[in-house]
């Protein structure tokens, strides 16, 4: 089955996005397919390339590029809102990528399912 | 035609699971993620909502996340079924389409 | 058969059901949900747009931000019919408990049942909600 | 020594207006502000709460939220006072000390 | 005296409540709260912790994090007293809506009534919420 | 009278640091002294220079850097917090600055209040 994922919440704060890794990573296990991961509203802060967590944490930026390195998942940064919170190209880590909402509304259009975590 | 429900917020913090409950159809499934999994305790002053519902609902807690807030030993709701991310990525597959309750 | 056709050729349109939860100004996410409900009508996609619990209070009218100094984007709501989004449902039981009416929108909507709009979700093949 | 309380939430979606009031002394001051005002509101399915401990407790609300909520022209619930900035500040100075219902 | 002198040069000692209301891993508040008690212990003022609502979750005995991949950061509770944090309370009223009872928890607290925690908040300088 | 402010949510998503601005601007008004505003948890990304919100909206981290170069209002960014969330010294717009924990109780202890702005 194609899988698209919406975050809506950024690294830490919320659980958000760890459950959201969480569940793409086992869906890829399963042998579905992911459509793309689109990060919105403070999920944009997810493709930070500076975030350093302590040592004795998981670094959730990391996790999300390492499983796009892995698997060539798509991680889509939403232009509009990364813009308002001051993510931009020289800022993102690895595998993620900045682009327009329609590639949120695409990912309904041509996923099975779009599973949202947010707060 | 049935929608698979998530609920991620504590039942004692935020309205939400009896927002969800309301709108829920009969035949439909609540799967408790992240603080939601404390609405899955027994015998709390939230539980009687989810138990009147119980049987014409199906209700899922995220196992991962009832062990990360040490609620393993403590009972929980009646009929409600464990699953790990592999069986969320299932009920994703099973029912017709998500709704996540933010 | 012809439109069809056409729809084949363009992709599937899919049911989306756009539910908003909560109030405007406290958090970000009714401004920037309006901002993907207004893209999705670029793609010719069967719409629909929900207001149910605090989501009622963002089609509230006379509301007046200088004060706050945030951008009052409530008449963008009544853009919505410009960008053929018709399809705007608002559940009876969440305007009545919250001592709303009809006259207190910005909009005209039609009002449903806590049965309608389940009825209604039930049938989407998307459903997002800020 | 009295302290003020401000709850930033509203009663629809959060139940801290609840937890606020359950540990709100009597003499105490509660302000209302950003998504908070909705608990002004006269007459809803939250308002009873409040009516039940006016008077014991003072009730403020934040102008400049209310009128951004378009509720300027709705009925508040009877004895509370709206201020502006200016008057959060006086009554942060008034009171001993500030909690903020997070 | 001699004490009085001694704090008054080094500041004045202030009584500081921190409000621990929120459940842990769902969101950060809990663990960077604590942060900040352990930072204020160093500060040698009159701290007091209390954990009321979905706070007491907090210190919940055997949680067992490894499969969320989050740290699991209930064992620093335990380190509070090594730092002078002496002064636990819990509200008996949270922690029996939740169902649960002071077994449940992983230090040692003391019990209080909604009205005793009331009483204590009311005299505090200074009162943080997390 | 002396406060302290402490902000725990970032700039746009929440309203707290809106609701904090407009309260310390009216404390400076009313001829208070603003010990410090502290900036924590998600709160840190105020600090953040790149935002660039619409230009029909306000810039909340200008707004706050506006109120550092009239008023001399010291905004400090917890640098535990800031590091979590890839906020460095690189990302600071005028008037922020990084530094310990301390720094928030220190205001607890030199301010007659602290008001706090989160979610």
């Amino acid at each position: 089955m194609k899988f698209g994922i919406l975050v809506n919440e950024g690294p830490f704060t919320h659980q958000a996005s760890d459950s959201a890794y969480q569940f793409t990573k086992a869906a890829i296990e399963k042998g579905h397919e992911i459509v793309r991961v689109f990060f919105y509203h403070d999920g944009v802060n997810n493709s930070n390339k500076l975030a350093d967590p302590p040592s004795d944490d998981r670094n959730v930026v990391k996790l999300w590029s390492d499983l796009a390195a892995e698997h060539g998942v798509e991680l889509i940064v939403c232009v509009a809102a990364a813009m308002r919170r001051g993510i931009n190209d020289d800022l993102l880590a690895a595998g993620f990528k900045i682009s327009g909402l329609g590639q949120l509304v695409e990912a309904g259009i041509i996923g099975d399912r779009l599973v949202t975590f947010g707060d | 035609m049935a929608l698979l429900h998530t609920v991620n917020k504590s039942p004692f913090e935020r309205n939400v699971i009896s927002d969800c409950l309301r709108l829920a159809k009969d035949g439909s499934a609540i799967l408790l993620i992240e603080d939601g999994v404390y609405a899955a305790l027994e015998g709390t002053s939230a539980s009687d909502e989810i138990t009147r519902r119980n049987g014409s609902i199906k209700f899922f807690a995220l196992g991962p996340d009832i062990e990360a807030r040490g609620l393993s030993e403590k009972s929980l709701i009646e009929g409600l079924t464990l699953v790990d991310y592999s069986g969320f990525v299932d009920l994703v597959e099973e029912y017709s389409s998500v709704q996540s309750w933010l | 058969m012809e439109d069809f056709e056409d729809n084949e050729f363009d992709g599937p349109i899919k049911k989306f059901m756009y539910v908003n939860r909560k109030a405007p100004y406290g958090t970000v996410y009714a401004l920037e949900g309006l901002e993907v409900v207004l893209i999705t009508a670029a793609f010719d996609q069967d719409v629909c747009l929900v207001f149910v619990d605090d989501g009622v209070f963002q089609i509230k009218k006379d509301q007046e931000t200088t004060g706050i100094n945030m951008k009052n984007f409530s008449p963008t709501y009544r853009a919505l019919e410009g960008y053929d989004v018709e399809k705007i449902y608002v559940e009876k039981e969440s305007l009545e408990s919250r001592g709303f009416s009809e006259d207190d929108l910005v909009i005209p909507v039609e009002i449903l049942s806590s049965a309608e709009i389940s009825e209604l979700m039930d049938a989407q093949d998307v459903i997002v909600t800020f």
